[in-house]
C-alpha cells in the first residue's frame, strides 16, 4: 500500500535525522531530547510492523524510564543550574519540534492501523501480539526470564554499590547493630548502697 | 514438570548470592569473613552438585534453552575452582583495600552465574543474557574500588567498549536469525546444514558475531580494553577477569561458532586466522615494551588467546580439544602468575611493576621458582603445561594444513619468550630492592604452591587432562 | 524501488543498518561527552531491535520479538550501571570529558 | 649380571642425577654447604656408575637399539616414554655422566654463592642431557632438548661474569629460535607418519620439497646448538660469561647435542635433502674450520679463544657427517668425544687460573710455568691435544675426517687440513703468552700451584685424553654397526 | 719370540726411562735420573745392534703390534717394519742419542731442569725410533709429530728466554706447515691405495702410475706427482728445506746437546729417511723427483752462503747442517737414496761431533757463542780442537774422512743423473763444496787459531740478566731484528754458575763422546761406502727405477774405496774443497783484514746474506702478520659487526623499537579503541562480505 510506504519513509527520515542529531549535538540535554524522539519514532515503525506491545514497552521503558534517568544524571553532573536556566529558552524550539513530530507520528500510526495491515506482509499470529508474547515469555522463555531478573538485580546491586555513599550527617538504621544488640548494651544495673539514715 | 537438574548449579549459585546479599547486611566488618566463607561454601556445594548430576551426554532443558553436557559440567567445575582459588589468593589484598565487602562476593557470584549460563547456553538468548550478566557484574567489579581513579576510568572504558561489542554481537545474531529463521542453536545448525540460507545475511551476521566473541576473548583488534582494564582494575579483580571468563569466552565461541554455525566454518575460519595471527604477533610484540607486570600479562593474555584460536579455527573436535586444553592451562597459569603478584602486594603497595620482582630468588627461592614455572609455561617451554598447550594447537593447525600458521606462531612465541625471560632474569640475576618479608595466609600459600606445581606436573603427565578435553568434546558430540 | 508498493524487509534492514552505522559513528566521533556515548549505545540497541522486529515479522516467528523484549530489559540495566560508573567517574575525575580518560595507555 | 641387564639403566641415568639435584635443593642451606656438596658428588658418581653397565653390557654387534624402555605416555598423540641407545648415543650418555662428576668436583670450593642451587642445576641438567641422548620419541626428545635450556640459562645468568645477562639471554633465544621450528617439523612428521617414534620416521617416505623444508627446520635447530657458522656467536659470549662448570658442560656436552641431532634426525630422516644439501653444510663447516680458526687467533680472552677453537673443532664434526663415509662419520664421532675431553680440560685449566687471579685476559698472565709447573705440564698436554697431536684424543677425529675429506675431494681435505696449522697457531701462541716467558707480574708471581683436588681432576681427564689417543679402538668399535646403519639409511632414497 | 721382544725393547726402554724420570725425576735425584735414561738408551742401542746382526742375516720383519683403530674395512695399526734401512737408522739414532745422553751429564750439570731435560731427550729417542721402525703411515705420522713436539719442548727448554719461546713456536708452526702437506699426502695414499700400511701401498703404487687427479677443474695432474710432492712437503718441513728452513737456525736457542741430537743428527734427517722409505712411490713420478732435486740444490747452495756470514758458532754449524741436508735431498732427487742415507749417517757422526765440540767450546768460554770473541783456543782445549779439526775435514769432504765418500758419491750421482734440474743441482753441489770448506774452516780458524780475542772477561757481561728481551717477542709475529747480537748476548742461564777464568777442557763426560764420535767421522765412510752403496746392503728396502739407477751406473766404474779416493784427487770437488780451506786460511789467518774489506765491497750481498735472504722478515710480515690481520678483520667486522651487530642485536633492536612504536596504538582514548574495533569489523566484512 502506498500509504504505508509513505508512512515508513516519513518515520525513517525522522528517525535517521533524530539519530544524527543525537550523536552530533554537543549539549547532552538536547541529545537526550533527540533520543526521545528517535525512540518514539522507532516505536511508530514497530507498530507498522505490528509489534504493538514492544512499541508500547519501548515508549514506557525508554521514554518513561531510561531517558529520565539520563536527564537526571545530566542534571546531576553538569551542576551549574543557572547555566541551564539561562539556556532554557534554547530548549523551547527543540521541545516544540519534538512534540510536533511526536503528534504527527501518532496521527500517521493511527491512520495506518485504521487502514489495516498491508497484504504485502504475511499475516501475524492469530491472536494479539501481546498474548502471543506473553505465552512465549512465561512458557518457553521462562529460563531467560529468570536470568533477566537476575540481570536487573545485578544492576541494582551494582548501582548501589558504586554510587551509594554513607553520609555522616544523615541518620539511618543499622539493622545489623539492631539485631546484635545485647541487654547489657541497653541497661546498666548499678548497685547502690542503701543510704543510712 | 520440567527437569531442573541441569540447572542445579546455577540455582545453587543464585541462591547463595541472594543469601549472602541478605546476610551481609547483618554482619559487621569484624565478621565480614562470614560472607567470604559462605561464598567458598557455595562454590564447594555447586561443584559437588555438578559432580553429583554429571550429564555425560547432553541433556536439553527449559525448552532447549540450556544444554548440560560433559563439556558444560567440565567447564563449570573449572570455573568454580578458578573462582575459588581467585578468592583465596585475593583475600589479603581485598581486606587491605576495603574491598572485602558483601557486594564484592555477590557480584563475583553473579559473574560466575553469567559464566555458567554462557557455558550451558543452548539458545542465542540464553547466551546473550549470560554474557550480559557476566559483563555487567565485571563492569561493576572493576569500578568497585570507588576512590581509585584508574579503576573508574578502566570501568568506563570497559563498559563503553563492552556495550559496543555486545551491540555488534546482537546485530550479528539478528542477521543470523534473519538468515536461518531461528534463535535456537540446534535449529540454526540444522538450518545451515539444510537449505542454503541467505549467504549475504549470514556472512554479515557472522562478521559481527565473530567480532563480539573476539571482544570477549580480547583478541586483536578487539583487544584494546584488555591492557587498560587489567591495569586499572584492582589486582585481585584483574585476576578474576583474566581467569574464569576466558573459559566462558571459549564456551561462548564453542556454542556459537561450532554449535550453531559449524555449517559456516569455512567462512569464520578465515576470519579467525586473521585475528589469531594479529593477536600472536601484536600481543607478544607490545608486551616487550611494558614496564607494568599487569599490562605485560594483559598483552600476554591477548597473545595467548590468539594461540587458542589457532587451535579453534581448525573447526574440528581435535582443534576444539586443543583450544580447550589451551584455555584451561592458560587459566591455570594466569592464576599462579597473579597469585604470586598478589603475594607480593601489601597494604599501600601494589607490586604491579616488573621491577618489583627484582631478586625474588634471594627473598624467597620458592616463590621465585613458582614464578619461574609460570613464565616458562607462558613461554611454552617444557616440561611445563604451557608446552603441551602450544604443542596441541600447533598440532591441530598443522593437521589442518596450516603449517605456515604454526610457523608464525612459533616465531611470535620466540620473541614472546623474551619478556618472560626478562622476569626470570630479574628474579634470579638481580639483587632485591624491596626486601620486605613476604606475608600471606597459610591457605593461600599452600594452594598457590599446589597451583604452581600443577603447571609442572601436568607438564610432565598431561595425558589425563588431554584425554578429558577430548572426551568432553566427543561426548558433547561436537563435529 | 518505486513508492508504489509496501515497504519490504530490505527497507527495515537498511534503516537498521543506517541507525547502527550512525550509533557506531557516534561512539567514536564524540570526543566531548561520555553521556552521549552512552546514548549512542542505546541507539545501537535500538537498531538491533529494529532488525529483530522486522525479521520476526517477516519470518512470522515471535522469537525475535521476545528477544527484543529481553534486549530492552538488559539495556535498561546496562544504562543503569553505565550511569553509575559515569557518576563514579565524575567523582574521581571531576569531568565526563572523553579526552580526560587517557591515563591508562601504552 | 643377567638380572642387572634388565634393569632400566637409561631411566636411572636420567633420574638419578635429577633426584640428586632435587635432594640437594631440598637440604641445601647457605650455611652448611658441605652437605649439599657431598650429596651432589655422591649423586653425580651414582649417576655415572649406573651408566657403566650401558658400556659394559653393550652388544657391539647388534644394530638395533639397546636397553630399550617403552611405556605409554600420551596415547592421544601416540607419544611414548621410549628410551634406547645405539652405538652412537651410548658414548655420549657415558661422556655426559662422566663430565658431570668432573663439574661437581670442579666447583667444589670455587662456588660460594647459592651453592645448592648451582649444584642442583648441574645435576638436573645432566639428567636432562642423558634424556636427550636416550630419547627415541620425538616429543620426549624435544622435552629434554628444551628443558635443558632452563638450568643452563640460570647457570650462565646467576653465576656468570659481568655481561652474563646478555649472554644468557642470547644463548636462550638463539637456541629457542632453532628448536621452535624443529617443533613444527616434528609435528609435521607426526602427521605424515601418525607416530612420534623417531625410528618410524626413518621409514616414512617424504617428497623432496618437504624434505628440504624439514631439513631447514632441523638444520636451524641443530646448527645453532653445534654451533655452525654463522649462528655461532652465542657460544663465545656464553662461554666467557659462564662459570667454569658451565663452560665445561656447554663445550663438552651441549654442543654435542646439536651434532647428535644431525645423526639422529637429519641424516636418516631426510636422506635425499641431506645428500643434495651436503655441499652447503660442508661449505659452512669449512668456513667454521678456517674462518673461525683465524678469529680464534686474535682473541685476547682465554675462554673466548677456547670457545672459538671449539667452534672450529665442531666444524670437523659436521664436515665428517656430511661426507657420508664410514671414515668421516666415525671420525666425526671420535672428534665429538675427544672434544668432550679436551675442551672440558681446557676450560677446567682456565678455571684454575681464573680462580687465582680472577682474570681471563691472556695479557694478565705470562710465565705461569715458573710458579705452577705441574699445572703447566697438564695444560701443555691439553693444548697439544687441542691442536690434534698424535697420541692424544684430539688427533683421532681430525685425522680420520681429513682422510675422509681428501678421499671425497682434495680441496675439501686441503681446507680442512689447514686446522693443523691454525689450531697449533692459536693454541700454542696462547700457551706461549700465558705459560712461557719470565714471570709477568706480581699476580703471577704469587700463584700457587694446583692442589690435590685440581691435580686429580686434571689427571683423570688427562688419562682419558691419552687413553683415547693411544687406543681409540675401544671407543670406535662401539659405534661401527650403528654408523654402518646410518650410512645405509642416508644412501636409501625416500622419494 | 725373542726377536719380537727385542723389537719392543728398542722403543720402550727409552720411553719407560723418560716417563719414570719425567714423573718422579725430582724424587729420584739427578744421578739416578741420568743413569736411568742412559741405561734406557743404552739398552736400545744394544738391542738395535743385535737386531742389526739378525737383519744382516737376512731376517726382515713386518708385523703389527696392535690394532690402533678399525673403521669399516680400514684397519690402522701400530707395528714394526724391521729391514736394513730401519736398522741403519736405529743404529744411528741410538748411537748418537747415547753419546748425547752422556755428554749432557756434563753439559747440563748446573741446570735446574736437569731431570726434565733427560726425560725429554729419552722421549725424543722413543719418538724417533717409533718413526723409523714404523710399518705404516699413521705410526710414521705419530713419530713425525712426536719428534716435533719434543723439539718444541727442547727449543723452549729455557722457557724464560723470550727468544727461546719465540723460536720453539716458530719451529712447531713451520713443521706444522710441512705436516699439513704430509697429511694430505697420506690422505691421497689412503684414497687411492685403500690402506695405510707400507706393504700394500707399495704393492699397489705401480698400478697408479698412470692415474690422474683433477686438482683444478679441467686440469689433470698425475696422482703420483701430487701425492709425492705432498709427502715431500712434509719432508721439507722436518728436514728444513727452503722455504721451510727458517725454524732451524732459531732452534739453536735450545741447549747445545739438543742442537746436536735433534737439529743435526736425527730429527732433521727424518724427512730424508721418509723419502727414502717412500722410494717406491717417488720412483713413479719424475716431476716429484725433479722437484725434490731443485729444492735440495737450492737449499744446499743458499744455506751454505749463509754459513759464511754467521758469527755465532752454533749458527755456523746450523747453516752447514741445512746445506748438508740439501745435499741429501739432492741425492734423493736423483734417486741415489742409499747415497742419501749414507750421507745422513756420516753427517750424523761428524755434525754431532761438531756440535758437541762447539758446545764444549761454549762451556769453556763460559757460554760465550760469538766467534769474534774467541781465538787461539787450541792451546786451552786440545781434545776439542783435534776433534773439531776432524769434524771440519769430514764436513769439507777431504778424503779419507767420512764426509768425503758420501758427498763425493752424491756429486757424481748428480752428474750422472738425468732427472729434471740435474744441471742446476750439479752446479749447486759443486759450488757448495767450496763454500762448505770455506765456512767450516773459517769457524775453525776463528775459534781455535790466532790470538785470543777474549780478555779475562767478567761473567756478568753475559749473565742471563743481560739478554733482556730486546725484541718484541710478546707477539709471535715480531721477530728479533738482529740475531747475531741477540744470540751473541744470549748466554745460557747457568752462566754465572761458572767461575770466571781461562778456558779449561771440560770433564771426561764431554770429551769421551767427542772422541767416540770422532772415530766414525774418520772411518765410517771408508768402511761403509762399499756395502751400503754398492753392496746392495739396503736390498729391497729401497726401490730404484732402472731409468733412474745412477748408483748402478757408478757401480760400473767402482773398484773399491782406495781407488775411489785416488780418482777423487783428480776431480773438481776435491780441489774446490782444498781451495775453500785455503781461502779460509788466507782470510782468517794470513790477512785478517780482508773479510772486513770484502764486506765493505760487497755490501749489498752482505746485507742480503746477513738478513738470510729476508725469509724471516717476509714470513713475519706476510704469514704471521697477515694471519693476525685476517683474524682481526674476521673477528671485528665479520663476527662482531656483521653477525652480532647487524643480524643478532640488530634484530633484537628492531623488535624492541617496533614494540615501542606499536604500543602507542594503545593511545588510552576510548574512541580510538572503538574505532579500531569498527575498523576490524569493516576489514572482515570487506574480505568475506564482498565476495
Amino acid at each position: 500500500m502506498a500509504f504505508q510506504t509513505f508512512t515508513f519513509y516519513a518515520f525513517a527520515a525522522i528517525l535517521v535525522f533524530a539519530a544524527l542529531r543525537v550523536v552530533t549535538t554537543r549539549n547532552p540535554v538536547q541529545a537526550a531530547l533527540w533520543l526521545v524522539l528517535a525512540f518514539f519514532t522507532a516505536a511508530g515503525v514497530w507498530i507498522l510492523l505490528q509489534a504493538e506491545f514492544l512499541a508500547i514497552t519501548l515508549v514506557l521503558v525508554y521514554v518513561g524510564a531510561v531517558m529520565v534517568l539520563f536527564l537526571f544524571v545530566v542534571m546531576m553532573l553538569d551542576v551549574n543550574f543557572d547555566h541551564l536556566r539561562q539556556h532554557f529558552r534554547s530548549y523551547v524550539p527543540i521541545g516544540a519540534l519534538v512534540g510536533a513530530l511526536v503528534l504527527l507520528e501518532m496521527a500517521l500510526v493511527i491512520i495506518a492501523s485504521a487502514i489495516g495491515p498491508g497484504t504485502a506482509l504475511p499475516a501475524a499470529s492469530a491472536d494479539s501480539n501481546t498474548k502471543a508474547l506473553g505465552r512465549l515469555i512465561y512458557v518457553d522463555y521462562v529460563y531467560p526470564f529468570e536470568v533477566a531478573a537476575v540481570v536487573l538485580l545485578v544492576a541494582i546491586v551494582a548501582a548501589i554499590a558504586l554510587t551509594h555513599r554513607e553520609r555522616r550527617d544523615s541518620k539511618y538504621q543499622a539493622p545489623g547493630d539492631q539485631v546484635k544488640v545485647r541487654r547489657s548494651d541497653r541497661v546498666r544495673i548499678v548497685k547502690m548502697p542503701a543510704e543510712k539514715r | 514438570m520440567i527437569d531442573v537438574a541441569p540447572a542445579l548449579p546455577e540455582i545453587v549459585i543464585l541462591t547463595a548470592a541472594s543469601i549472602i546479599l541478605v546476610v551481609d547486611l547483618f554482619v559487621d566488618d569484624a565478621r565480614r569473613h562470614m560472607s567470604y566463607w559462605l561464598t567458598q561454601l557455595a562454590l564447594l556445594v555447586a561443584s559437588c552438585v555438578t559432580l553429583k548430576w554429571l550429564h555425560l551426554t547432553g541433556v536439553k532443558a527449559f525448552h532447549n534453552m540450556i544444554v548440560d553436557d560433559m563439556l558444560a559440567d567440565f567447564l563449570r567445575i573449572a570455573c568454580f575452582v578458578t573462582v575459588s582459588l581467585t578468592l583465596f589468593y585475593s583475600r589479603t589484598y581485598l581486606q587491605a583495600r576495603g574491598l572485602f565487602r558483601g557486594e564484592t562476593f555477590v557480584l563475583v557470584l553473579f559473574a560466575l552465574l553469567g559464566m555458567q549460563i554462557i557455558i550451558t547456553g543452548n539458545h542465542f538468548l540464553t547466551l546473550y543474557l549470560g554474557l550480559e550478566l557476566l559483563s555487567l557484574s565485571l563492569y561493576a567489579l572493576v569500578a568497585l574500588q570507588r576512590d581509585r581513579r584508574q579503576a573508574a576510568e578502566a570501568a568506563m572504558k570497559y563498559f563503553v567498549l563492552g556495550a559496543l561489542a555486545s551491540g555488534m554481537l546482537l546485530y550479528g545474531l539478528s542477521m543470523i536469525y534473519g538468515a536461518t529463521g531461528s534463535l535456537d542453536v540446534d535449529l540454526v545448525a540444522r538450518a545451515l546444514n539444510g537449505a542454503q540460507p541467505n549467504r549475504t545475511l549470514l556472512i554479515f551476521g557472522l562478521v559481527f558475531v565473530v567480532s563480539g566473541i573476539a571482544f570477549k576473548l580480547g583478541v586483536v583488534p578487539y583487544h584494546m580494553w584488555v591492557p587498560d582494564v587489567y591495569d586499572g582494575a584492582p589486582t585481585a579483580l584483574t585476576l578474576l577477569i583474566g581467569s574464569a571468563p576466558e573459559l566462558a569466552g571459549f564456551a561462548l565461541a564453542l556454542r556459537l561458532l561450532s554449535g550453531a554455525l559449524q555449517g559456516a566454518a569455512v567462512d569464520w575460519q578465515g576470519m579467525l586466522i586473521v585475528l589469531a595471527v594479529l593477536s600472536v604477533v601484536l600481543g607478544n610484540l607490545i608486551a616487550i615494551a611494558q614496564t607494568s607486570i599487569k599490562r605485560m600479562l594483559a598483552y600476554s593474555a591477548i597473545a595467548n588467546m590468539g594461540y587458542m584460536l589457532m587451535g579453534f579455527l581448525t573447526a574440528n573436535r581435535y582443534g576444539y580439544a586443543a583450544a580447550m586444553f589451551y584455555t584451561i592451562s592458560y587459566v591455570l597459569t594466569t592464576l599462579a602468575s597473579f597469585g604470586v603478584v598478589l603475594l607480593l602486594t601489601r597494604a599501600g603497595f601494589e607490586a604491579d611493576q616488573i621491577d618489583d620482582f627484582r631478586g625474588l630468588n634471594q627473598r624467597s627461592p620458592w616463590w621465585a621458582f613458582m614464578m619461574l614455572l609460570v613464565m616458562f609455561s607462558l613461554a611454552g617451554i617444557p616440561p611445563t603445561i604451557g608446552f603441551y598447550a602450544k604443542f596441541m594447537v600447533f598440532e591441530a593447525a598443522v593437521t589442518e594444513g596450516f603449517v605456515w600458521l604454526a610457523v608464525v606462531g612459533v616465531l611470535a612465541s620466540l620473541y614472546g619468550a623474551f619478556y618472560y625471560l626478562r622476569i626470570v632474569k630479574l628474579m634470579y640475576f638481580d639483587d632485591p630492592v624491596d626486601t620486605a618479608p613476604i606475608a600471606a595466609r597459610g591457605d593461600a600459600r599452600v594452594l598457590l604452591s599446589v597451583n604452581g606445581l600443577a603447571l609442572l606436573v601436568l607438564g610432565i603427565l598431561p595425558q589425563q587432562l588431554i584425554g578429558l578435553c577430548a572426551i568432553a568434546l566427543t561426548q558433547s558430540n561436537f563435529p | 524501488m518505486t513508492i508504489a508498493d509496501a515497504p519490504t524487509l530490505a527497507h527495515y534492514l537498511v534503516l537498521g543498518a543506517i541507525l547502527f552505522a550512525i550509533s557506531m559513528a557516534g561512539i567514536f566521533l564524540n570526543r566531548r561527552n561520555v553521556i552521549i556515548v552512552l546514548m549512542a549505545v542505546e541507539l545501537m540497541l535500538l537498531a538491533v531491535n529494529l532488525n529483530f522486529v522486522a525479521f520476526s515479522r517477516y519470518l512470522g516467528d515471535m522469537g525475535g520479538q521476545v528477544f527484543v523484549f529481553f534486549i530492552l530489559t538488559v539495556a535498561a540495566a546496562e544504562s543503569a550501571i553505565g550511569l553509575a560508573i559515569l557518576v563514579l567517574l565524575f567523582r574521581n575525575v571531576g569531568s565526563i570529558d572523553v579526552e580526560d580518560l587517557g591515563t591508562l595507555k601504552g | 649380571m643377567t638380572g642387572a641387564a634388565t634393569a632400566p639403566f637409561l631411566s636411572l641415568a636420567i633420574f638419578v642425577p635429577i633426584a640428586a639435584g632435587l635432594a640437594v635443593l631440598a637440604v641445601g642451606r647457605e650455611r652448611d654447604v658441605a652437605v649439599a656438596r657431598w650429596i651432589a658428588l655422591v649423586g653425580a658418581i651414582a649417576g655415572f656408575l649406573v651408566t657403566v653397565p650401558l658400556y659394559a653390557q653393550f652388544d657391539t654387534t647388534a644394530s638395533a637399539m639397546q636397553f630399550v624402555e617403552r611405556a605409554e605416555w600420551i596415547p592421544r598423540f601416540d607419544i611414548h616414554y621410549h628410551l634406547g641407545v645405539d652405538g652412537i648415543s651410548v658414548l655420549f650418555v657415558l661422556l655426559n655422566s662422566f663430565v658431570t662428576v668432573l663439574v661437581v668436583w670442579a666447583g667444589w670450593e670455587v662456588i660460594t654463592t647459592r651453592v645448592s642451587q648451582y649444584l642442583a642445576a648441574f645435576l638436573i641438567m645432566s639428567g636432562l642431557v642423558n634424556g636427550v641422548f636416550a630419547a627415541l620419541d620425538g616429543v620426549l626428545f624435544y622435552m629434554f632438548f628444551e628443558a635443558m635450556l632452563i638450568p643452563m640459562y640460570l647457570i650462565i645468568g646467576v653465576w656468570g661474569g659481568p655481561n652474563r645477562v646478555y649472554a644468557a639471554l642470547k644463548f636462550f633465544l638463539y637456541t629457542l629460535l632453532g628448536s621452535l621450528l624443529m617443533l613444527v617439523a616434528l609435528i609435521y612428521l607426526y602427521n605424515v607418519s601418525q607416530s612420534f617414534a623417531i625410528l618410524d620416521w626413518y621409514e616414512v617416505p617424504l617428497s623432496f620439497p618437504v624434505q628440504v623444508l624439514l631439513f631447514v627446520a632441523f638444520f636451524l635447530a641443530f646448527s645453532v646448538k653445534v654451533p655452525m657458522w654463522p649462528v655461532h656467536t652465542w657460544l663465545p659470549d656464553a662461554h666467557v660469561e659462564a662459570p667454569t662448570g658451565g663452560s665445561v658442560v656447554l663445550a663438552a656436552i651441549t654442543l654435542k647435542i646439536g651434532a647428535y641431532g644431525f645423526v639422529r634426525f637429519v641424516l636418516p630422516i631426510l636422506p635425499d635433502a641431506s645428500r643434495s644439501l651436503s655441499g652447503f653444510v660442508i661449505t659452512l663447516s669449512l668456513i667454521a674450520v678456517v674462518y673461525i680458526g683465524f678469529v680464534a687467533l686474535v682473541q685476547t680472552d682465554m675462554k673466548k679463544l677456547i670457545a672459538y677453537s671449539s667452534i672450529s673443532h665442531m666444524g670437523f664434526v659436521t664436515l665428517g657427517f656430511f661426507l657420508f663415509s664410514q671414515l668421516g662419520a666415525e671420525g666425526a664421532l671420535a672428534q665429538m668425544i675427544s672434544h668432550g675431553f679436551v675442551s672440558a680440560a681446557m676450560f677446567l685449566c682456565v678455571g684454575v687460573l681464573y680462580d687465582r687471579l680472577h682474570s681471563r685476559q691472556i695479557a694478565d698472565y705470562g710465565g705461569v710455568v715458573n710458579t705452577m709447573p705441574r699445572f703447566a705440564a697438564f695444560l701443555m698436554l691439553f693444548a697439544m691435544a687441542n691442536c690434534g697431536l698424535p697420541g692424544t684424543s684430539g688427533f683421532v677425529g681430525e685425522f680420520l675426517v681429513i682422510l675422509a675429506a681428501v678421499k671425497a675431494n682434495f680441496w675439501i681435505g686441503f681446507l680442512a687440513g689447514t686446522t693443523l696449522i691454525l689450531g697449533a697457531a692459536y693454541t700454542l701462541w696462547m700457551y706461549k703468552r700465558v705459560v712461557f716467558g719470565p714471570v709477568a707480574n706480581a699476580g703471577v708471581a704469587a700463584l700457587a700451584d694446583i692442589g690435590p683436588r685440581e691435580f686429580w681432576l686434571l689427571a683423570v681427564v688427562a688419562a682419558g685424553v691419552l687413553a683415547m689417543g693411544v687406543y681409540p679402538k675401544a671407543f670406535i668399535d662401539v659405534m661401527h654397526v650403528s654408523v654402518a646403519d646410518l650410512l645405509t639409511q642416508v644412501a636409501k632414497s625416500k622419494l | 719370540m725373542s726377536m719380537h721382544a727385542l723389537y719392543l725393547l728398542v722403543p720402550l726402554a727409552p720411553l719407560v726411562a723418560s716417563i719414570v724420570v719425567g714423573l718422579f725425576g725430582a724424587r729420584l735425584g739427578r744421578s739416578v735420573s741420568h743413569w736411568l735414561c742412559i741405561l734406557g738408551v743404552g739398552v736400545a742401542f744394544g738391542a738395535s745392534w743385535l737386531i742389526a746382526q739378525d737383519v744382516g742375516a737376512g731376517h726382515v720383519f713386518d708385523g703389527d703390534l696392535y690394532t690402533w683403530l678399525q673403521s669399516g674395512e680400514l684397519r690402522l695399526s701400530v707395528g714394526f717394519l724391521i729391514d736394513r734401512l730401519t736398522t741403519t737408522m736405529m743404529l744411528v739414532v741410538t748411537f748418537v742419542s747415547l753419546m748425547v745422553h752422556v755428554y749432557t751429564v756434563g753439559y747440563m750439570a748446573e741446570d735446574p731442569g736437569y731431570t726434565r731435560f733427560f726425560s725429554y731427550i729419552s722421549l725424543f729417542t722413543f719418538a724417533m725410533l717409533m718413526l723409523v721402525m714404523s710399518n705404516n703411515f699413521v705410526q710414521l705420522f705419530f713419530g713425525w709429530e712426536a719428534v716435533g713436539l719434543v723439539s718444541y719442548l727442547l727449543i723452549g727448554f729455557w722457557y724464560t728466554r723470550p727468544t727461546a719461546i719465540y723460536a720453539n713456536l716458530k719451529a712447531f708452526l713451520a713443521n706444522r706447515v710441512g705436516d699439513f702437506g704430509f697429511v694430505l699426502g697420506i690422505g691421497l695414499v689412503l684414497a687411492y691405495c685403500g690402506s695405510l700400511d707400507y706393504a700394500p701401498v707399495f704393492a699397489k703404487a705401480p698400478s697408479l702410475a698412470g692415474v690422474t687427479l683433477e686438482v683444478w677443474p679441467g686440469q689433470q695432474w698425475s696422482l703420483m706427482s701430487v701425492l709425492c710432492i705432498c709427502l715431500f712437503i712434509g719432508a721439507m718441513g722436518k728436514s728444513a728445506q727452503v722455504p721451510l728452513h727458517v725454524w732451524l737456525p732459531d732452534s739453536m736457542e735450545g741447549p747445545t746437546p739438543i742442537s746436536a741430537l735433534i737439529h743435526a743428527a736425527t730429527m732433521v734427517t727424518a724427512g730424508i729417511f721418509m723419502v727414502a722409505r717412500m722410494s717406491p712411490l717417488f720412483e713413479l713420478s719424475d716431476t716429484a723427483l725433479s722437484f725434490v732435486t731443485i729444492i735440495g740444490a737450492t737449499t744446499a747452495l743458499s744455506m751454505a752462503f749463509l754459513g759464511i756470514v754467521q758469527n755465532d758458532i752454533k749458527r755456523v754449524v746450523a747453516y752447514s747442517t741445512l746445506s748438508q741436508l740439501g745435499y741429501m735431498t739432492v741425492a734423493l732427487g736423483v734417486s741415489a737414496y742409499s747415497a742419501a742415507i749414507f750421507h745422513l749417517m756420516t753427517h750424523a757422526f761428524f755434525k754431532a761431533l761438531l756440535f758437541l765440540g762447539a758446545g764444549s767450546v761454549i762451556m769453556a768460554m763460559h757460554h760465550e757463542q760469538d766467534l769474534r770473541k774467541m781465538g787461539g783456543l787450541r792451546r786451552f782445549l786440545p781434545v776439542t780442537y783435534i776433534t773439531a779439526v776432524i769434524g771440519s775435514l769430514a764436513l769439507a769432504g777431504i778424503p779419507p774422512f767420512a764426509g768425503f765418500f758420501s758427498k763425493d758419491v752424491i756429486i757424481e750421482a748428480v752428474q750422472a743423473s738425468n732427472v729434471g734440474g740435474h744441471g742446476y743441482a750439479y752446479f749447486a753441489v759443486l759450488s757448495g763444496v767450496f763454500i762448505t770448506a770455506f765456512y767450516s774452516f773459517r769457524m775453525l780458524f776463528l775459534a781455535f787459531h790466532g790470538a785470543p780475542r777474549f780478555a779475562l772477561h767478567s761473567p756478568d757481561l753475559h749473565s742471563p740478566g743481560q739478554h733482556s728481551p730486546a725484541h718484541p717477542v710478546a707477539t709471535a709475529g715480531a721477530h728479533p731484528a738482529d740475531h747475531d747480537a741477540s744470540h751473541a748476548a744470549g748466554a745460557e742461564p747457568d752462566a754465572q754458575a761458572h767461575s770466571a777464568g781461562p778456558p779449561r777442557e771440560p770433564s771426561w763426560v764431554v770429551t769421551v763422546p767427542l772422541i767416540l764420535l770422532a772415530i766414525p767421522s774418520i772411518v765410517a765412510g771408508y768402511i761403509f761406502v762399499e756395502p751400503m752403496l754398492f753392496g746392495g746392503w739396503f736390498g729391497d728396502a729401497i726401490v730404484v727405477h732402472e731409468a733412474h739407477d745412477v748408483l748402478g751406473e757408478l757401480n760400473a766404474e767402482w773398484h773399491g774405496a782406495v781407488p775411489f779416493m785416488l780418482h777423487a784427487l783428480a776431480t773438481a770437488p776435491f780441489w774446490l774443497a782444498v781451495a775453500g780451506i785455503a781461502a779460509a786460511g788466507y782470510c782468517y789467518l794470513i790477512n785478517p783484514g780482508f773479510p772486513e774489506l770484502a764486506r765493505r765491497r760487497l755490501h749489498g750481498l752482505y746485507t742480503l746474506l746477513d738478513h738470510k735472504y729476508y725469509f724471516d722478515a717476509f714470513n713475519d710480515w706476510f704469514f704471521a702478520g697477515g694471519a693476525r690481520k685476517v683474524g682481526h678483520v674476521a673477528s671485528t667486522v665479520g663476527d662482531r659487526t656483521l653477525i652480532d651487530g647487524v643480524l643478532v642485536n640488530g634484530t633484537a633492536r628492531l623488535v624492541g623499537w617496533s614494540a615501542g612504536l606499536v604500543r602507542h596504538l594503545q593511545s588510552g582514548y576510548v574512541y580510538h579503541y572503538a574505532f579500531t574495533m569498527i575498523i576490524g569489523v569493516f576489514v572482515l566484512l570487506y574480505w568475506w562480505g564482498v565476495r
